[in-house]
């Protein structure tokens, strides 16, 4: 003795005690693409609109950086004002002083945002690119080309990325690009895995079945409609990566890799600078560490609003 | 064979089971609910009200139905007479009296002494209502030993009693096994020996078959019906199947959106709904006794397109008998009767005989 | 110069507390009067091995100079030779033959007599080496000072003859060519007199690997205040008193030195009470430990720092350039910007105590508009010049080499030089590429002498022709030649100052300022005693009340 | 489980000859001559005469990838250029400082990780739960090395509570058997030395375990705030139970599951992190000598240790997943 099978999202399904709530909310997003949706819950959330602003500010200093200071970075012509025991503070001429170097430190602050968009971006794009290939051949071939590449991909999962960049680093030479190679290899692993993952949760998807159904080519299911739908997670997955690299770029700097310059405006390179400053002069430290922290915490807050906003299940 | 007499005769049954326990209320109900109103509040959103009026009674070892499609406000009800709604953004009105006290002005510590011992609740579906990696015998002896002061292998005994009473077999191995090892329908029958474990006083059963196979719906009914029987508990049934409570229930309340709009004994209700509402219910089951070919009838339209109680009759743009008057003034629930109705505009009470049912 | 008062400040200090050791030391320290307690050191590394022989680096001497000693030793505070296990000395009119007198009575740790046939014992196992530590990655200091060894490529090149024993105290080292500083070298841990017992069974200088022998790591044996307790790898040395020396008995029971490779956290180490003492303090660090009542001192400077220009390269092959970089650079700001108080200006590549230094040499003043002239004059104004420097290092003569840079970088770059700055690791990178290769530009590299040996500065820079300098001047390299060759320091001056001389017109480098590497203590530590060739013995410290 | 753990372990097999392979290939990659990579400053004509006969290096690549397997095999990972020592030793020796510090980071990230998540969850949308969720995201963002040299300057050398570098103090005759160094106090019952090292591990646990801890409370809060709207957790306050158990019983034990896998993640972070905090805090373990490594191109140690952390790594994440089959029955029985 039941009742019929009720039609899909019909009236006697469930047994969902805050029904009511959701009911008129639900509605008027009906219609809405997954990209629209997902740009109006991005709108309203108050933490991406936080992580936004930090990225902007960050990317626009980044930018007209030289616009913003009469003084070339990495200079040290006031290296004469500095002596071991005295950093000369903020003053009319250098806003935030100088640093030990005798370098201007607003100067030196604004280039160090250039500095680690650019390491940033092009290392997170290095290994979007390639673990995106990666990741595509491997869920979209399948057979032993996966195994091969997923092999690889565990191998490189067994070395925390740290190391992973510092050997690669150690090959490549002490400079600014083998810094940028090691982590952007050191992410390769990450895109791969995700690029795979999605095309194999998508390959069982209604609509490739469907689209399979229809006699239309692989190659073309995979271009037209997986990879697509994958863009989404990995933009996400990007741009948090972006904070990582970034943070990781202070790292290998503080490793004593990357550029050989003492003097070169990048966040990492000056905190190590300011260590033994410390007393003397603990804003050389302060500001760059959490020019970081800053920076990755926008990144963060804004990868985390965008992943919440394309899948609604995760949101609170 | 009752439980109950074993219970109390069991030489390892704890002193005073049902010491403590209160009386009746002055009016004799075992629990009677009056204006019950229950509003969620979201940040930022407007509030929404999902139960609203709801008054009803339960006497003692009374069965009563509780009937209405999702969302119609019917497990938010049950959910508040046990005290289990958030605390936060749910406001809770009215009254649900219980021993001379009104249990929505308890503290949460001591409607926690009453849960599983006075009032307890079988919840709809079996797969999730059980803890996949806590033993069954901690969730079944877990009850016991809050409630009583029991040992541990006392607690277990009993466990594996109760576990044979649901009809569960090898009940020894079977306390050591996590919930995954066991079928849906056994699932459900466990739940059923946790929500009994105390003897309660008030079984409330929020669609405890609509998850389950239809071959074993019928198989846990009859043992619920079997069981609560044998206690003597009083049964509060939610559920959107009206042949469940067919063949259960003394006494049906039957919800849309939040309110209850029509109230009567099964017999009247089955043999004669008057709420276009109930009608349609009842047009939507397959019976037995209608003519070969007739066909099903479903209500038009889904229970989301709703009008505010507050502008009118929230049926009427699904109903048929709708009339100006339901969207306009907010129909009152009014005795009719052998009945409580809440309609500007009700069905016709001169069915013909033959198709009036007997459950 | 405010540096003179640092120094003077120091030396009080320790010879207030050398006299408070004769005031209640007596003859000889007993255990009950010794101050005893622990006396915890950080150095800038670990040691690398405990065989001083197999040593040339500073943390390892550090050690071995508590253990070990030499026929000779130093005079407190100076860097001149003074009678050690060797009481007294002789040498023959040619420079060749060497009689020493040894104490009596002395004994290895291991219980063994030091005598006579211990010292031939160990002149005989230098000489004999294999060859595979015969690069100066192990045997360098034998390698460098006595030039050859009996078997291998330098076979037959060396200048030690034979060591011959006579009776137990006495022997006699023959030499087959002058060396006018053979005493002073002797100073050095590296020749110290090592147990033949413990070496016999411990060492094998034929291992694939010296640095891991058991004497290596775990017996070395000498004769000097402390014995050898553990060493547990990257952690501590750890020395205890050797209460049947033949000398003073030091005060302290035991003995403790740690690495801590940063300046910065070695300054907070000794602040913090972490450890009693530390060495190479960082110019950064030093007010800030005064104020924090903590004992600064600074060792004479027996060091030179210089800005190298390498000749295989233009445009430093053109003398004006080089002179106009000379004239470009400010020394006084680079050893205020970069060095610690109580550094002195260079004129010369040795300091002033060492035979031949003289102020009768080209000084190039600081002058910007001369340097600029005379780089239009050469037509290099404006050019690119690679500019080497080490990073995450400190050495007595270079404490923060990434400062030094960069104001000699705003030096030069002030005159119309563009600097483009190439920064390697200390070891084995820049090491290799600076003295190793021909890649290089300018280069900032220095110098701590070993002992009082002029030879020991000028010759190791510009006795032959080098990767790091490039250039080859005959005339320059057979002075040098000569003067090493003549038996007597006296016979030598002249000769020396006329090489240094020479150098200054030549410009293959800028000296630029002797560094006084700096050490710090904790408040309560007496009589430490710093000498300007790092010979520091412990034995009269006291940590404590 | 026996199945389960063997077959987790041979497909560990793949991963690591992989990743020797990557390692051989690695110090062929190197600038230079791979002898001389190997041997560094010290290199003589014996030296590389030596390493070359040992690793082949005048032999076709296959040959010498199976005589580099094989000095593997035999224990043999080469020696650090700039002690001489040998890699495997060295790891040995320097390996219980790590673990130590590691453990004391991870448990204070769980300690204080898990109920701070759980305590944001059941007070989600609340000040309390906003403000732990933002320190936990500050937590997430900080970087390891600034944390670090921040704490140290702070505690160590404006207030001076704590010390700044060493796993213990030089001044103290400890006596060190296992080189834990906290289990050789507490076993020689040299209750100072144990104190002291303890002492010494606060600011080093606290800077490397502030990114795990920051992540366990955003999982925990994650997962519990999911736990608690569960059917079972209902059911459970159906039966009156008190919060104590409905916490500790239903919710926990649930909700900690996705904890578990991320503890077995942490434990490469925490090598990385282990890099740069022994580096600040001079403390003698693992991390500090891969730095040094790093610094003076010891390679030999480098590639000796990168595969022992390899190796390690997957053999924790082997722990936790047989540990999570332990507490998640529903894995144990598949």
């Amino acid at each position: 003795m039941t009742i019929p099978l009720p039609p899909a999202q019909g009236p006697f399904t469930g047994n969902d005690p805050s029904g009511p709530e959701t009911g008129a909310y639900e509605e008027d997003e009906r219609g809405l693409s997954l990209w629209r949706g997902a740009w109006r819950r991005l709108r309203r959330n108050p933490t991406a609109i936080v992580g936004a602003l930090i990225v902007l500010a960050f990317v626009v200093v980044a930018i007209i950086a030289p616009w913003l200071t009469p003084y070339e970075p990495g200079s040290t012509q006031w290296s004469g004002e500095v002596s071991p025991t005295s950093v000369p503070g903020p003053s009319p001429d250098h806003l935030l002083g100088l640093d030990r170097f005798g370098s201007d430190l607003y100067t030196q602050m604004l280039f160090g945002a250039r500095q680690s968009l650019v390491y940033g971006v092009v290392s997170t794009a290095l290994g979007l690119s390639v673990g995106t290939l990666l990741g595509v051949l491997a869920g979209g071939l399948g057979g032993w080309v996966d195994t091969v590449i997923m092999r690889a991909v565990d191998i490189m999962l067994s070395i925390p990325s740290l190391l992973l960049a510092v050997s690669i680093a150690a090959v490549l030479g002490q400079n600014a690009y083998s810094i940028m190679i090691a982590i952007g290899v050191a992410q390769v692993p990450i895109f791969a895995r995700l690029l795979r993952g999605s095309m194999l949760s998508q390959n069982k998807g209604d609509y490739v079945l469907a689209a399979t159904a229809l006699g239309i080519r692989r190659r073309r299911i995979i271009i037209g409609h997986v990879l697509p739908n994958s863009v989404g997670p990995t933009i996400v997955q990007a741009t948090l990566n972006l904070a990582t690299a970034i943070i990781e770029v202070a790292a290998l700097s503080f490793l004593g890799l990357g550029e050989s310059d003492p003097a070169v405006a990048e966040w990492g390179r000056m905190l190590v600078a300011a260590q033994d400053r410390f007393e003397a002069a603990p804003r050389l430290a302060l500001l760059p560490g959490f020019a970081i922290a800053v920076t990755a915490l926008g990144f963060t807050l804004l990868g985390e609003a965008m992943r919440e906003a394309l899948d609604p299940r995760t949101r609170r | 064979m009752t439980v109950t007499s074993e219970f109390l005769d069991s030489s390892a049954a704890p002193a005073g089971v049902h010491q403590g326990r209160g009386n009746l209320n002055g009016d004799g109900t075992l629990l009677s609910v009056r204006d019950l109103a229950v509003t969620f509040g979201v940040r930022g959103q407007r509030e929404a009200r999902a139960v609203d009026e709801v008054s009803f009674d339960i006497r003692p070892g009374e069965h009563i139905g509780l009937v209405g499609e999702s969302g119609s406000g019917k497990s938010v009800t049950s959910l508040a007479i046990m005290g289990l709604l958030p605390d936060r953004g749910v406001k809770t009105s009215g009254e649900v009296r219980y021993d001379n006290e009104n249990l929505l002005t308890w503290s949460s510590r001591r409607m926690s002494s009453l849960r599983g011992r006075d009032i307890a609740m079988v919840f709809q579906d079996p797969m999730t209502s059980l803890n996949p990696v806590v033993p069954i015998g901690t969730q079944v002896t877990e009850i016991l030993r809050r409630h009583f002061e029991l040992s541990k292998g006392d607690a277990l005994a009993r466990a594996g009693e109760l576990l044979q009473k649901v009809g569960i077999p090898d009940p020894k191995r079977r306390l050591k096994e996590y919930p995954h090892q066991l079928s849906g329908g056994m699932r459900q029958r466990m739940l059923i020996a946790m929500a009994l474990a105390c003897e309660p006083r008030l079984l409330i059963a929020d669609e405890p078959t609509t998850a389950l196979d239809v071959t074993i719906q019928a198989q846990i009914l009859e043992l619920l019906k079997e069981l609560v029987a044998d206690t003597g508990a009083a049964l509060l049934m939610i559920t959107h199947d009206l042949g469940v409570v067919a063949g259960l229930c003394d006494k049906v309340n039957v919800m849309y959106s939040g309110r209850i709009v029509e109230s009567a004994t099964r017999r009247v209700l089955f043999g004669n709904p008057r709420h276009p509402y109930t009608g349609g219910l009842l047009e939507s089951v397959p019976r037995l006794d209608s003519p070969r070919g007739a066909p099903l009838t479903p209500i038009p339209g889904s229970p989301t397109n709703v009008l505010p109680w507050t502008h009118g009759c929230a049926f009427a743009p699904r109903c048929r008998n709708a009339v100006d008057d339901c969207r306009r003034v907010t129909p009152a629930l009014r005795p009719d009767g052998d009945r409580e109705l809440r309609c500007h505009n009700p069905l016709s009470d001169d069915l013909p005989d033959d198709q009036r049912t007997d459950a | 110069m405010a540096t003179t008062a640092v120094l003077a400040g120091a030396a009080l200090l320790l010879s207030s507390c050398a006299e408070s050791e004769r005031g209640n030391g007596g003859e000889e320290g007993t255990e009950g009067e010794a101050g005893g307690g622990t006396f915890v050191f950080a150095g800038a590394a670990e040691p690398e091995l405990l065989d001083p022989a197999f040593a040339s680096d500073g943390e390892t001497f550090r050690v071995a100079r508590q253990i070990f000693e030499g026929l000779v030793g130093t005079e407190p505070g100076t860097a001149d030779p003074a009678p050690l296990l060797a009481k007294e000395w002789t040498v023959s009119e040619d420079g060749l033959t060497y009689d020493f007198t040894l104490e009596t009575g002395v004994k290895f740790h291991d219980g063994t007599d030091f005598n006579a046939e211990a010292v031939c014992f160990n002149f005989d196992r230098w000489y004999n080496f294999p060859e595979g530590v015969q690069s100066d990655d192990f045997a360098y200091y034998y390698g460098k000072l006595f030039r050859g060894f009996a078997e291998g490529p330098k076979a037959g090149e060396g200048i030690y003859e034979s060591c011959t024993t006579d009776g137990d105290d006495k022997v006699q080292i023959q030499l087959n060519s002058p060396f006018a500083g053979f005493v002073a070298a002797l100073s050095l841990p590296a020749l110290s007199m090592q147990s033949p017992t413990a070496l016999q069974e411990y060492q094998d200088d034929a291992a694939s690997n010296v640095n891991t022998t058991d004497y290596s790591t775990k017996h070395p044996t000498g004769t000097g205040p402390f014995k050898f307790e553990s060493w547990e790898r990257g952690n501590q040395v750890t020395l205890s008193r050797n209460d049947d020396y033949w000398g003073e008995v030091a005060k302290v029971d035991t003995v403790r030195v740690v690495a801590i490779e940063d300046a910065k956290a070695r300054a907070t180490a000794v602040q913090q009470g972490e450890v009693d003492g530390a060495d190479l303090i960082g110019p950064a660090d030093l007010q800030p430990l005064e104020d924090a009542g903590m004992q600064i001192m600074a060792r004479e400077p027996f060091t030179v720092l210089y800005l190298g220009m390498n000749q295989k390269t233009k445009p430093l092959n053109d003398i004006k350039v080089r002179q106009a970089i000379a004239h470009a650079i400010d020394k006084e700001e680079v050893a205020a910007a970069s060095l610690p108080e109580g550094s002195e200006i260079a004129i010369n590549f040795m300091p002033q105590s060492v035979t031949g230094w003289t102020d009768d040499v080209t000084t190039y003043d600081y002058d910007p508009e001369k340097a600029k002239r005379l780089l239009q004059e050469a037509g290099a104004d404006g050019t690119t010049l690679e500019f080497n420097y080490p990073t995450d290092v400190s050495r007595p003569y270079m404490p923060s080499p990434a400062d030094t840079f960069n104001v000699l970088r705003s030096q030069l770059e002030a005159v119309g030089l563009k600097i483009k700055p190439v920064a390697d690791v200390w070891s084995p990178d820049y090491l290799d590429k600076v003295t190793g290769s021909a890649d290089h530009g300018l280069h900032l590299l220095g110098w701590t002498g070993d002992y009082n040996d002029s030879d020991n500065f000028v010759g190791v820079f510009f006795g032959t022709q080098t990767d790091e300098f490039g250039f080859d001047n005959k005339e320059l390299f057979d002075k040098l030649a000569q003067a090493r060759g003549i038996p007597t320091v006296e016979e030598q001056t002249p000769l020396y100052e006329e090489i240094n001389q020479d150098v200054a017109e030549f410009v293959p480098a800028v000296p630029i300022a002797h560094p006084a590497p700096s050490l710090a203590f904790g408040p309560d530590v007496t009589g430490y005693q710093t000498s300007p060739v790092n010979d520091e013995v412990w034995s009269s410290v006291t940590v404590g009340d | 489980m026996l199945r389960f753990v063997l077959r987790r372990l041979a497909l560990l097999v793949p991963v690591l000859v992989g990743l020797s392979i990557l390692l051989f290939a690695w110090v062929r990659a190197l600038p230079g001559d791979p002898a001389r990579a190997l041997l560094g400053q010290r290199a003589t004509p014996e030296g590389i005469a030596r390493v070359n006969e040992l690793y082949g290096f005048n032999e076709p690549v296959l040959q010498q990838y199976l005589l580099y397997v094989k000095a593997l095999l035999n224990g043999d990972f080469g020696r650090s250029i700039q002690t001489g020592q040998p890699v495997l030793e060295s790891f040995f020796e320097k390996f219980p400082a790590t673990v130590e510090l590691g453990m004391s980071a991870l448990l204070l990230a769980i300690v204080v990780g898990v109920p701070l998540g759980y305590y944001a969850a059941r007070h989600q949308g609340r000040f309390i739960d906003t403000a732990i969720v933002s320190g936990s995201l500050l937590g997430v963002v900080t970087p390891v090395f600034f944390l670090a040299i921040l704490l140290k300057l702070v505690f160590a050398q404006w207030l001076g509570w704590l010390p700044t570098s060493f796993r213990q103090d030089a001044r103290i005759d400890a006596t060190h058997i296992t080189n834990f160094y906290v289990l050789d106090g507490l076993m020689t019952q040299e209750w100072d030395a144990a104190w002291n090292a303890m002492v010494h591990l606060a600011l080093p646990a606290i800077a490397l375990g502030t990114i795990p801890l920051a992540i366990i409370v955003r999982i925990t809060r994650a997962s519990v705030a999911e736990v608690m709207h569960e059917d079972y957790v209902r059911t459970a306050e159906s039966k009156g139970l008190s919060p104590a158990v409905i916490s500790r019983r239903h919710i926990l034990r649930n909700a900690l599951l996705p904890v578990t896998t991320t503890i077995g993640l942490q434990a490469g972070l925490l090598f990385a992190g282990a890099v740069l905090t022994e580096t600040v805090f001079a403390f003698n373990g693992v991390g500090q000598y891969l730095f040094s490594a790093i610094s003076q191109r010891d390679y030999p140690v480098l590639q000796g240790y990168i595969l022992f952390i390899a190796l390690i790594y997957a053999l924790i994440n082997l722990a936790v997943d047989v540990g999570y089959g332990i507490i998640d029955p529903r894995v144990r029985v598949s």
